[in-house]
């Protein structure tokens, strides 16, 4: 059965479903019972399951990841919601010295499936905090695994495929496009949780990406086109892993690259995706990985964000500069 | 027990506006005495006005014109009594929705607005002698408390306070709320002031509310009790008589700048808006409860008191005429509000040059430029 | 004010070993009158056992066969005593000093042994029955405290607690310094605990030092005083005084058992030994306070009392020699420990597979195959 | 003047120093008072300076950090010590979304002169959390500077320019190395804070790295030049910014690059330098800049640390690898 939904209901319809079908999971973060989280990604929930299955938690987020991995040692499945970005840094030592390395402590003894669900990025205008791109830190942590789903079917799935991981996943929402609708297969997924997708096919240059930076990508690749230049477009899906396989096929294709990111570009998964493709396919690059990134600094006032945040003209201006090698 | 049922709350004024001090604000009343009638009505002025300036923000981020507005309303007596407690050296440091103390501190409400327009992620400068040594606001909740204690601590190092000289000695007051409370940061900003016995006041705005989520989630247990776990003297008041307000903050801002070391207050208050702009409150709160607190309102209270005490009609019709002023210069100057150059994302990233910075704005200026160039 | 003052004490064995109960302590004593002849020496046993092992591991560090030992000598009737209250069913969370509390749960001393000597980040797996549902360490100071309320949480919603079935309800015991107190983590734990209502009992063991710095420093309150502004009941005891450790953790147990929420505990102590063999503290404290805590060692109060109350002279001696075999037993199996495969590194960092691991250790195989052939 | 010293000495020295100058100076952390911090770095200090310039804090990190960021906007210049590297952690929204930000915030008008020191890195056999090294995390960071150095030189002066700096600093102590002893000249520093350094001149391969990792570079080097193969090693010295000029020259000359850290390599600081060097070298590389790195695992148990770590051997099977191109 497919259904017509934006991402955010995609999200609930995910939730939902893991809600039903695993009485060991749970949902919990700030605002997310009456109020449904303050991008309603939760509506409906806590007053279908219980305020014991959806839970608003005291206003900590330390408190809310280091209690969810007490609740995951407890057999728990908990769904975390932290409500921006900027907001999960006080929970940094929970993350990486707890969660990310708690498994391998108990040396696989004990698992550690819980999801971190963060919405993030920019483009809406808000004040600070409500706009970053963190994903870096987390993709550098080892233990974790990261992933964003872009459509409305990726994110339905995704959150089931990442609340059954017996392994804490990071899970980014791209917060400017909760209301940006798809077709949702309810039947199967598509793909693993791990797999990169190819989402157009081209041949002159490969444009990388995940989250809301992929609808650009393909406009940028649609203005490329009417100027005769082929772009293939991949969103990454998985942060961490990344699935170098599509990538890779088609570089060695392509020959040229270009990864956009909103995040700062500097210590970046741009770095690491560019670093490792020019390591993998270094005879077959024509140009060097080209980056466009956030500028490195803080995300600035709201005002400024289309200047911060790439757009398809950022994207062009790095596929005439590959091209032009 | 409601909110207001604590033994140990301070109220000088009921609802209904007659003095009808609580047996613990008895040691306060020879503060509330020694108020001039100059000083009560601006107590009620900062409030009218502050509370026309929040319509007029409100009404401005309907307009689109702000990407968002968290309204002080219904909180003013608590930010007026603890603002006007505080001596012009002292130090402010408000959590984002402190919009009278900033004003009453000097602060151009416009540089809020900018900051709530996307214009600045701060809006002013505390060192500017005009801003009052108000300090910013802090979104990240809580993180502000810590750096509150650490001034403090400077000020204890330096022999900023103590001396037993009130003019000179100076203290720092806090703002957080309830839902802050719970935040790990206010824990280490107490034990660093304890620790430091920094001349402090931790201010706590219990308005009840943490966006959706109701005060009891935070604690069972009266908010302002944490404080003695610290060895703090704390005191819970009636944050909606701005009487008892200011006597309390004034009480304890006098004590910590002679050096008696920090103290909490627990103002108890409402937030009658929504959250911000952006909240719906019906999603998770009654009427009933709001039309409870309807009758608790800080400025209705203050005007019966004031009223009773033979204030004149033309007081509260100038009060009235101020606050609107206030409100259409706010709007006046939000239209003519400009955009910001894109170097301002450069400019203060670090205080020295940086070689990455400097690279990424060249490349920025020239990619613009060649923009530029190919559109004409 | 010395740290044992405190008029809320309890203490029921003084320093020279008689039963001299503070006014506190009087509704505990029947708890204490319960105990059996063997429970009691059970608990000298478990005292000294671990002080023989504790002696050893240190020589073993000496050695070079561990990388560093953190001694729990002077802290055994605190440990003793809270780990004896505790019932088969509860949870353990110990920090990375409960020594005596995890051999009494049931883990073996080598586990510890392997943490320390590199080995191993962890040492037991908790779900392991043999374990006595103890967790391992954390070593991060306070982290702890949140995933056992994150735990106690799990079984408040899964029932596990206040039915009034004391077989079945179960419980949680988190262990923590006065150095750890400090950190936020504690009070996110205890705001967690007291909102959800988790059958939790926080054990702080106040053994005067943060490594160098005295408990002055975190605070210059009791903090056993912290719990009460969570609407915690608490209780300091003196925790040199295994008879009072035992009693106050078994009513605390039982009570969080049953429904009544969390509880906190802050025993009184003296960490005898260095903060860990790395650790010099001649730099920081005075030898006459190390004398007057070694008149407070709770092993010879506690021999002093057995000794009165008729314990013969070869029960000393038995548990003297069971403390011996256990450390010889210690050394044998220290020096049979083995190294690691390389691919221990690999082996669980992730519950299923993971391609970047298996590239990197693929890498890794392949390399070490290619060095031992180029060796060759 | 010179005088020979271990980097443990050369940083108490400069320590010291800067104390002596600026009364505005303060030390503040856990143990660094009597005790003289668990690597005896602030030795006599507290003596000398009292207890009101050098700290014994709360055990607190986020409250150390925060707190010193009230003392900076009071007009101290407070340098603080995390105890190890492990226990950044808890700070970590203090340092990201506070410290960092803070004179951006205020347009400029508040400086932020703090100094965060971190004894970091491994090859002390120690337990869990005392052997990480968490640089990216900070360089990925705008808004901080991050240094280490690898002398007792560069330790003496590049503590003192490091609180010299009006921006907040993350200094990244190579714990390993703290009694490696040097010379160190104290009338004048050779390089400014945020200079790299060509420590070994080379024909054939360009090494890159920081901290302890330069001695191992150097071992390497030597190594190479035994089998015929010319290195030149270069100190980075300042990690963020990264000084290129001196790194792309070598590049430009040799061809070929190898990065070496013990910091895990995804979406590392060796991610964005292969990854930018690439870019601004492109057509003189021979092979993609190669990099050799702590494994994506949580630091392993201490026995396993020789493996986990780059030494000589692996980086010379970079150097060959690269050779091979
Ligand atoms: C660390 C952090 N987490 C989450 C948020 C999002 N947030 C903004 S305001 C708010 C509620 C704050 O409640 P309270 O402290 O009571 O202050 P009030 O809004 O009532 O004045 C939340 C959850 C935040 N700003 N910072
Ligand atoms: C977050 C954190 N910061 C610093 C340290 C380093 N450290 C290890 S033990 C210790 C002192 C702990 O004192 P306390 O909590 O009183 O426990 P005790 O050692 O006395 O048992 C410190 C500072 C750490 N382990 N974790
Ligand atoms: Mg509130
Ligand atoms: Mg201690």
């Amino acid at each position: 059965m497919t259904e017509n939904m934006p991402i955010s209901r995609a999200l609930n319809a995910g939730l939902r479903r893991s809600l039903e079908t695993n009485d060991r999971v749970l949902l919990m973060g700030e605002d997310i019972g009456p109020l449904g989280g303050v991008f309603r990604v939760t509506e409906g929930l806590q007053s279908d399951f219980g305020p014991r299955r959806v839970i608003d938690s005291p206003l900590a987020e330390s408190g809310i990841v280091g209690t969810a991995i007490g609740l995951a040692m407890g057999g728990f499945r908990p769904v975390l919601e932290i409500q921006f970005d900027g907001f999960v840094f006080p929970a940094f030592d929970q993350i990486t010295s707890q969660l990310a390395k708690i498994t391998n402590r108990h040396e696989g003894a004990l698992q550690m499936p819980v999801v971190i669900r963060i919405p993030y990025g920019g483009h809406i205008g808000a004040i600070e905090h409500h706009q970053e791109s963190p994903e870096a830190y987390f993709t550098h942590t080892p233990g974790l695994r990261v992933v964003s789903p872009s459509t409305a079917n990726d994110a339905y799935w995704m959150i089931q495929q990442a609340i059954d991981s017996p392994d804490p996943v990071v899970f980014l929402e791209p917060k400017a496009k909760y209301w940006q609708k798809g077709e949702v297969d309810t039947d199967a997924p598509a793909l693993p949780l791990h797999a990169s997708r190819v989402v157009r096919r081209g041949t002159d240059v490969t444009l990388v990406g995940h989250g809301a930076m992929v609808t650009t990508l393909l406009q940028a690749a649609s203005l490329a086109e009417s100027e005769g230049t082929s772009c293939e477009v991949i969103d990454l899906r998985s942060l961490s892993p990344v699935d170098y396989g599509p990538i890779l096929d088609s570089v060695r294709r392509t020959g040229r690259m270009v990864y956009a990111q909103e995040a700062p570009g500097f210590t970046s998964l741009g770095s690491e995706i560019a670093a490792t493709v020019t390591e993998k396919a270094f005879f077959a690059l024509e140009a060097p990985v080209l980056r466009v990134s956030g500028f490195d600094v803080p995300f600035p006032p709201a005002k400024l964000e289309g200047t911060y945040l790439p757009d398809a003209d950022r994207i062009l201006e790095a596929v005439d500069r590959s091209l032009a090698y | 027990m409601t909110p207001l049922d604590d033994p140990a709350l301070v109220r000088v004024l009921a609802a209904n506006g007659t003095l009808a001090p609580t047996p613990e604000a008895e040691r306060y009343l020879p503060l509330i005495d020694a108020l001039t009638d100059a000083e009560l009505e601006t107590f009620y002025r900062d409030m009218v006005s502050i509370r026309a300036f929040d319509v007029q923000a409100t009404n401005l981020q309907r307009q689109g014109q702000l990407a968002l507005w968290p309204p002080s309303f219904g909180q003013e007596a608590a930010q007026v009594g603890s603002a006007r407690a505080a001596r012009p050296q002292d130090h402010i440091f408000p959590s984002y929705r402190e919009h009278v103390v900033t004003r009453i501190r000097g602060v151009d409400p416009l540089d809020i607005i900018r900051l709530m327009r996307g214009l600045t992620h701060g809006g002013w400068d505390p060192s500017d002698p005009k801003n009052g040594n108000t300090h910013i606001y802090t979104l990240v909740l809580g993180a502000q408390t810590l750096h509150a204690t650490g001034l403090g601590m400077g000020l204890v190092f330096d022999g900023k306070c103590g001396t037993g000289d009130p003019e000179r000695d100076e203290a720092v007051i806090v703002y957080y709320g309830d839902g802050a409370s719970s935040q790990g940061d206010v824990h280490e900003a107490m034990v660093f002031a304890a620790s430091f016995q920094t001349p402090e006041v931790f201010f706590l705005q219990n308005n009840q509310w943490a966006i959706s989520v109701p005060v009891a989630t935070q604690s069972r247990t009266p908010l302002y009790k944490r404080a003695a776990g610290y060895g703090m003297p704390s005191i819970q008041v009636d944050g909606n008589d701005v009487l008892a307000s200011y006597a309390v903050s004034k009480a304890a801002l006098d004590e910590a700048r002679a050096g008696g070391g920090p103290r909490a207050i627990e103002a108890m208050t409402y937030r009658r808006g929504a959250h911000t702009t952006s909240d719906d409150p019906t999603k998770y709160r009654t009427s009933a409860e709001e039309e409870a607190w309807a009758g608790r309102d800080p400025i209705a209270r203050l005007r019966t008191f004031l009223e009773a005490r033979g204030a004149s009609e033309q007081f509260f019709e100038d009060a009235d005429a101020e606050g609107r002023a206030l409100a259409d210069d706010v709007r006046v100057r939000t239209n003519e509000l400009g955009g910001l150059p894109r170097s301002h994302m450069f400019d203060s990233v670090y205080s020295e040059a940086h070689a990455l910075i400097t690279e990424e704005q060249r490349w920025l200026d020239d990619y613009e430029a060649s923009m530029e160039g190919g559109a004409q």
